[in-house]
């Protein structure tokens, strides 16, 4: 399906980029004229997969995250959070509630299963020792877009 | 951090956005108060919180699992509306600290 | 000087992606803790820059904008924008205020007088036919900086 | 967009961010109510504009033309304090159209 807009972002995986990394895709998403909710829940999906970026991806290092945001026609919002860290080993485990590798931090395991209750789909493409990347899918009502 | 003490009860009231970046900050200074005051109740006021993501559920879980070690108990208060999902897919229900539901 | 922190966004240069450049700056340099003035500084001038893209560089056509924004330790933010549009043939005239090429949306030829008055620095780099880059300094307050 | 007609005159309240992507709107808008009601004095009360870039004087001359071209005048009115330094370095205030300034 034809792009009707696009936008990539590139950042180090530091916790105070968090935010930020949340709030420039919803301020993209924006344009679209979303509902409070629906920003709502791209904000806490895309917090998710960038925290698991600098958490898990680069534990105890400081590497990139690229973040890639498309409109489709159709007001679907394809979002797409990449890291070159670790990998995942077990894609299926990891994405189990509860499932997590990290204890201190107090990580609830809940990281994809937000993702997956706050988004139309969730993909994992996924090398051990290569990087991650997590395809967000959601479909916003369509309202009054004026892209 | 605002707070409020009542008899055995303390009340910390969160504000702003609950990411992985600030949830230390926030863990830190409820355990600093948690040790010190030594509550019966803790009470996690909710009201201000505008964004929460799955590190504000590692938070209280944490937070209850402190309380249950003291032999107290926490309570999750205020819980705006926008953050009821996340609350709920939580499975906070099943553990009674969400106060106002499942009673 | 070592950078504390970077971002870079690439997006296309619809008028619809003004707003969103100028709001993922400014939540980028939030984390400095800046004044609502120096944010709003901020915003003016990459509003103005990445409008210039929009409506010079790529008058009749749709090219990527690239924005790259460093943080650096004595709390000064560089903010590169950059085109591969037409270029500019005469940087010196093209920065006096009152100066514009376009009459028909009303340009008032100020875009390069308020970065200037908005920022520390504005430098202008441009090749005819191959693009512009505009780099933005700007030294904010030290309040509580946590990056 | 909110407008009020007293008199001869007739004030457009502006809002929001005012960019290059949204000054075309407003301006049609603008142009068209103008047109139709060919007020004396218009007025832009900015009292509800966040945002403003050099787009934002753009508007301002361009009406400022127009009401010169229908032999009216223009009023710039509520200025918020964040907006002053723009509109002072447009030039503006020489053509005397800042309301509550160089009187
Ligand atoms: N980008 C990533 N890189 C490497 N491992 C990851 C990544 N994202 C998730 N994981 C793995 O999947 C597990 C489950 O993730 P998640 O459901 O988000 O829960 P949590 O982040 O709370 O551990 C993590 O504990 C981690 O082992
Ligand atoms: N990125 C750019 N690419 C090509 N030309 C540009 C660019 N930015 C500015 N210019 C040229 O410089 C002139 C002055 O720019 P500016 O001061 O921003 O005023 P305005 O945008 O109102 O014309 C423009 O009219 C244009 O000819």
């Amino acid at each position: 399906m034809k792009v009707l807009n696009e936008m990539t972002m590139n950042f180090e995986s530091r916790s105070s980029n968090e935010a930020f990394a949340r709030g420039a895709v919803a301020l993209f998403v924006a344009q679209l004229d979303p509902t409070v909710s629906e920003i709502s829940d791209i904000k806490t999906a895309v917090s998710e997969a960038v925290t698991n970026c600098v958490v898990h991806a680069y534990t105890d290092t400081v590497g990139m995250i690229r973040i890639n945001v498309r409109i489709l026609p159709d007001n679907t919002v394809i979002i797409k959070i990449a890291d070159r860290g670790c990998g995942i080993e077990d894609i299926k485990k990891a994405m189990e509630p509860l499932f997590t590798t990290t204890r201190e931090q107090e990580r609830a395991g809940l990281g994809f299963a937000v993702m997956q209750s706050f988004c139309d789909s969730v993909s994992v493409r996924s090398t051990v020792g290569k990087g991650t990347t997590v395809t967000l899918r959601k479909r916003l009502s369509l309202r009054c877009a004026n892209v | 951090m605002k707070t409020m003490s009542r008899g055995n009860e303390l009340t910390i009231f969160l504000s702003g956005d609950i990411d992985h970046h600030c949830a230390r900050e926030i863990r830190e200074a409820a355990d600093g108060l948690v040790h010190e005051k030594q509550p019966g109740v803790l009470k996690l006021n909710f009201a201000d919180v505008g964004f929460m993501d799955s590190s504000g559920i590692g938070l209280i879980m944490g937070r209850y699992r402190i309380m249950q070690l003291y032999g107290g108990s926490l309570k999750v208060t205020d819980v705006p509306e926008g953050l009821r999902r996340i609350m709920e897919l939580s499975g906070l229900n099943a553990l009674d600290v969400l106060e106002g539901e499942n009673q």
